[in-house]
């Protein structure tokens, strides 16, 4: 493989979780202003991150740690599969199994919080992955399953199945209306109550893997022949995702979980659905 | 699921997110469903009734300690007791001053609650907005009365603290704005649909469970009892008109608005009263020790607050007995939660409004 | 080192925990979260969670039954970690001295690092409580090693 | 939808948020900040000591000074309005926090309204966990 590729895909790699990072402190930022208050520095997740790593750890079990890096790694390869354009069911699969290992980490302590909390972040996987994968299936069936192979210009043929990307986002940020596995009120930090410190950190880091990849997928949506115009494209329409989950955000409540995942079953499914067959019965795309 | 469903207990405080204050609730969860509450209180006890009889006088802080929430209706109730005692009479100025800031007080104290619900339920924008809206009031306090929180501004026989020309133009412009604010608050909190799924039909407290438990203030008005303590015109409010906000539906969203309408009702009341103010002395000089027992009420912002005092001739207090509104109110919530979903106890326990320091004190 | 010196500054995840305290304290310490003061700005979030927090602003004299929470919610917070007594109660226990029920200030409990006069604290104050709790990082990391 | 119209106006609106601690803080002229002793005037009837609620004050006749714990005093303002000398007065600034309870000593020999300031013993919490 041609070198430069690879130290280009290498840098993506390690540059896509950090631009996760500060989309957090903007989306952060956004949703203090919104809220009439000045909020943090776009920077405060990378500082929230330095600190975690450098608490005393206090562990509960190793079971957690597995658990906890087994996530990290998961969710990390399927960016790496993405960046370097595998094939991108399979990166679905590797990102869902990540998140399982969230699960997991919170079943393997036996506080009732994170009991519940993992029983509900089980739930919004189970929400968001079937949309996740139809969007993905019908990106793939579009122009290729293979991200290298990708040809993209989707947004005019699939703008219902971009439109049903924006509960995933809601989910996968932790966003109202659902916000269901984090409910601090309820569950104070949900699956992340009894990781502190650098374990704590490492979920996190988990986290920004498995939104850069989801946000790979949206990036998708745009394509363009010329460099330039491509990448602002695709930066604009993550923006745009973004700031619509935001507002979205700061004009609900939460909702319950029976909700989101009727919501997802059927509202979310369902716009992909239509999409799809609309492109069945005219080919030639939307508009 | 249901097969897999195991009781798990899980503890609710008294270190927890939705409740600013030590309260201790065990819920028996199946699933996600409650099937049993139990309440575990006293984390804040420290012995208040105790220390309060040591020194009537100043016993008057003290008072205003066992709640920072309610501080000034305290203070009032216990002042209002001993005048009983002493047998004099309080000047009407003294009365409007005390009227205006009770009322202050209320819409602080509404305000903390409606942006509890709304944290309660994760409409963090909601709490955000109350709580900006909140601070204008703080502020005006703070203007009026040296301090944020413990107005001291009352002693046997009046009030020690006068409010000046200026400040009563203070009080009238900041009524002036914060009155559209509270508006818009009123409209979100009653049109929200996300709000609205979450609160109504939520925590069901009918009037014969209401009449039961003994509930008062927002909670038993919102079950649709009409009662109110301020109609029995303790301090200026025989001056002004006004009737009980009464509510029918008796679910976390009608305790919600009961509570957001009293909220412009307040702003109405103290508007009538800046007026009324008459020229004259703030307070009476008392002679000597009191002598004698009294029962002192005052609506607080949760429902009927009352002190029972008896002395007789010393410093110190024969006794002092306090019943607080969340004493009464707290306890309901062993009818309300069982049976509901553990994503809406947040909601409804803060409905309730539980104040922990006067029902521990 | 000064990168995580840096990030330690700009990031006190907060613990309230009222400890039997009239509930001024708390509303301010609530004020804090809120738009008018709004700490977020300095990196600060309540986290409500003993084993994500780095500050812990304690109010109230410390009731005989919140002891043993208190020392707990302390032992679990992994270090370094801060204690701020919110208010004179939880400073000194003053303005409850004569209840029976109470230790009299956080410090009989816990160790205390920053003690915020004030009855109520003025948010102002708790802000330069929380300033200060930050200056004393560097001494803190130095001591735990 | 007004709460969606008012998130996006709030998002070009400036923000509500003080500048605290980079601007002065917004403390209003009649706030009860902190008590201050001018002591020419105080003829040491220990009224202020005797009527504080929180046993704020010490008065010490012999070495002529007054002492006031700053982690003690709930600023009610009682000590202002008993002392038949008007030795006292409130000032609006508060008290500052510090990393110990802070006890203010005004005397003869210092200019009015000033003090030294004293740090009080700290408890260090109880060593192993008195269970
Ligand atoms: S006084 Fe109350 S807490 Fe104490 S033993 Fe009796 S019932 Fe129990
Ligand atoms: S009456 Fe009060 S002081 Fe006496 S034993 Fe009982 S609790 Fe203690
Ligand atoms: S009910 Fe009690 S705790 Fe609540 S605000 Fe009133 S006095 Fe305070
Ligand atoms: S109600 Fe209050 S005074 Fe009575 S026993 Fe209980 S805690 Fe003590
Ligand atoms: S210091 Fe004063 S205002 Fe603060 S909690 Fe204690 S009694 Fe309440
Ligand atoms: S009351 Fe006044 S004159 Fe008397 S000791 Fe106190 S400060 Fe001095
Ligand atoms: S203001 Fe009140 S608490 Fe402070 S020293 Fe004076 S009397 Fe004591």
């Amino acid at each position: 493989m041609d070198p430069l590729a690879l130290v280009v895909q290498l840098a993506i790699i390690v540059l896509a979780p950090l631009a996760v990072g500060l989309l957090r402190g903007v989306d952060r930022k956004l949703t203090a202003r919104m809220q009439n208050r000045r909020g943090p520095p776009v920077v405060q997740p990378f500082y929230d991150m330095v600190k975690l790593l450098s608490k005393s750890p206090i562990l509960i079990n190793n079971l957690q740690v597995t658990f906890a890096g087994a996530s990290l790694l998961f969710q990390a390869a399927a960016l790496a599969l993405f960046v370097a354009g595998g094939d991108l069911l399979i990166a679905f699969f590797v990102s869902g199994a990540g998140s399982i290992f969230l699960v997991l980490g919170a079943f393997s302590v036996r506080s009732p919080y994170s009991y519940l909390g993992g029983q509900r972040e089980l739930l919004a996987i189970l929400a968001y992955e079937p949309v996740l994968f139809l969007a993905v299936l019908s990106l793939g069936m579009r122009s290729s399953f293979l991200v290298s192979e990708f040809r993209g210009g989707l947004l005019a043929d699939l703008p219902l199945v971009l439109l049903a990307m924006v509960p995933v986002m809601v989910i996968l940020l932790e966003k109202s209306p659902y916000d269901v596995p984090a409910a601090h009120q309820e569950l104070v930090s949900g699956p992340y109550i009894e990781y502190s410190g650098p374990y704590l950190a490492i979920m996190e880091g988990a986290r920004w893997f498995q939104l850069a990849f989801v946000l790979g997928v949206i990036t998708l949506f745009v394509w363009h022949d010329n460099i330039m115009v491509s990448l602002l494209g695709k930066a604009a329409i993550v923006l745009l995702v973004l700031f619509v989950t935001i507002v979205i955000d700061n004009i609900t409540a939460r909702l319950t979980r029976e909700r989101m995942v009727m919501f997802m079953l059927t509202v979310g499914i369902a716009l992909v659905a239509v999409n799809l067959i609309y492109l069945t019965i005219f080919p030639e795309g939307l508009i | 699921m249901t097969s897999l469903a195991r009781a798990t207990v899980i503890p609710f405080g008294p270190q927890h997110a939705a409740f600013l204050e030590p309260l201790n609730v065990r819920l028996v969860l199946e699933e996600e469903k409650v099937v049993g509450a139990e309440l575990n209180q006293g984390y804040n006890h420290r012995g208040m009734e105790y220390a309060l009889s040591l020194d009537y006088k100043k016993s008057q802080y003290l008072c205003e300690r066992v709640c920072g929430i309610c501080s000034y209706h305290h203070s009032s109730c216990y002042c209002q007791g001993l005048e009983a005692l002493y047998g004099v009479e309080v000047p009407m100025r003294a009365r409007l001053i005390r009227t205006i800031m009770m009322e202050c007080q209320r819409l602080t104290s509404h305000l903390l609650a409606l942006g509890h619900i709304a944290e309660a339920v994760g409409y963090e924008n909601l709490f955000m907005q109350c709580f900006r809206e909140r601070e204008l009031i703080m502020t005006l306090v703070n203007r009026l009365s040296g301090n944020r929180v413990h107005y001291s501004m009352n002693v046997i026989g009046g009030v020690k603290r006068d409010i000046g020309p200026e400040q009563v133009k203070d009080v009238e412009v900041t009524m002036k704005e914060v009155r559209p604010r509270l508006e818009e608050l009123q409209r979100v909190f009653r049109r929200d649909s996300t709000l609205g799924k979450r609160t109504h039909g939520v925590g069901r407290f009918p009037r014969p469970a209401a009449e039961g438990w003994g509930t008062v203030g927002p909670v038993s008005r919102a079950s649709g009892i009409p009662r109110d303590i301020r109609q029995d015109g303790f301090a200026a409010y025989s001056e002004v008109r006004f009737t009980p906000i009464v509510r029918e539906e008796a679910d976390v969203y009608a305790r919600m608005m009961v509570r957001m309408d009293e909220c412009l009702q307040s702003v109405d009341i103290i508007e009538e009263c800046l007026p009324l103010l008459p020229d004259g002395p703030a307070a009476v000089q008392v002679k000597g020790h009191p002598t004698g027992e009294a029962f002192s009420r005052v609506e607080a912002p949760r429902g009927e607050l009352m002190y029972y005092i008896r002395a007789k001739g010393a410093l110190e207090l024969d006794r002092i007995k306090l019943r607080t509104p969340a004493l009464m109110n707290v306890p309901a919530l062993l009818a309300m939660l069982p049976g509901c979903q553990l994503a809406d106890v947040p909601g409804i326990v803060v409905s309730v409004d539980p104040c922990i320091c006067c029902t521990d004190r | 080192m000064s990168l995580v010196q840096g990030a330690r500054r700009r990031s006190p995840w907060i613990l309230h925990f009222d400890t039997g305290s009239c509930n001024g304290c708390d509303l301010e310490v609530w004020a804090l979260l809120t738009p008018r003061y709004d700490v977020e700005r300095f990196g600060a979030v309540n986290k409500a969670n003993p084993k994500h927090a780095d500050i812990l602003l304690i109010t109230g004299p410390v009731t005989k039954k919140c002891e043993d929470r208190l020392r707990n919610l302390y032992e679990q917070t992994s270090g370094p970690k801060l204690v701020v007594a919110c208010g004179d109660c939880a400073s000194t226990g003053a303005p409850f001295h004569n209840c029976y029920n109470v230790c009299g200030g956080v410090d009989k409990v816990i160790p205390v690092d920053v003690y915020v006069p004030g009855c109520a604290a003025r948010p102002e104050a708790l802000i330069d409580g929380l300033v200060l709790a930050l200056s004393l990082w560097e001494k803190r990391m130095e001591e735990e090693g | 939808m007004s709460m969606l119209t008012s998130s996006l106006k709030n998002l070009f609106r400036r923000p509500f948020t003080t500048r605290y601690p980079r601007a002065p803080a917004d403390i209003p002229p009649g706030n009860r900040g902190k008590v201050m002793w001018d002591m020419e005037k105080c003829i040491f009837c220990r009224r202020c000591e005797r009527s504080c609620p929180t046993s704020a004050i010490t008065t010490n006749k012999e070495a002529k000074t007054q002492r006031v714990v700053r982690n003690r005093c709930i600023a009610c303002n009682v000590c202002v309005e008993v002392c038949p000398t008007q030795t006292l007065s409130m000032v609006p600034e508060y008290s500052k926090p510090d990393v110990a309870p802070v006890a203010h000593v005004f005397a003869v020999d210092l200019p009015r309204h000033e003090y030294r300031v004293e740090h009080l013993p700290k408890h260090g919490g109880k060593k192993e966990g008195a269970k």
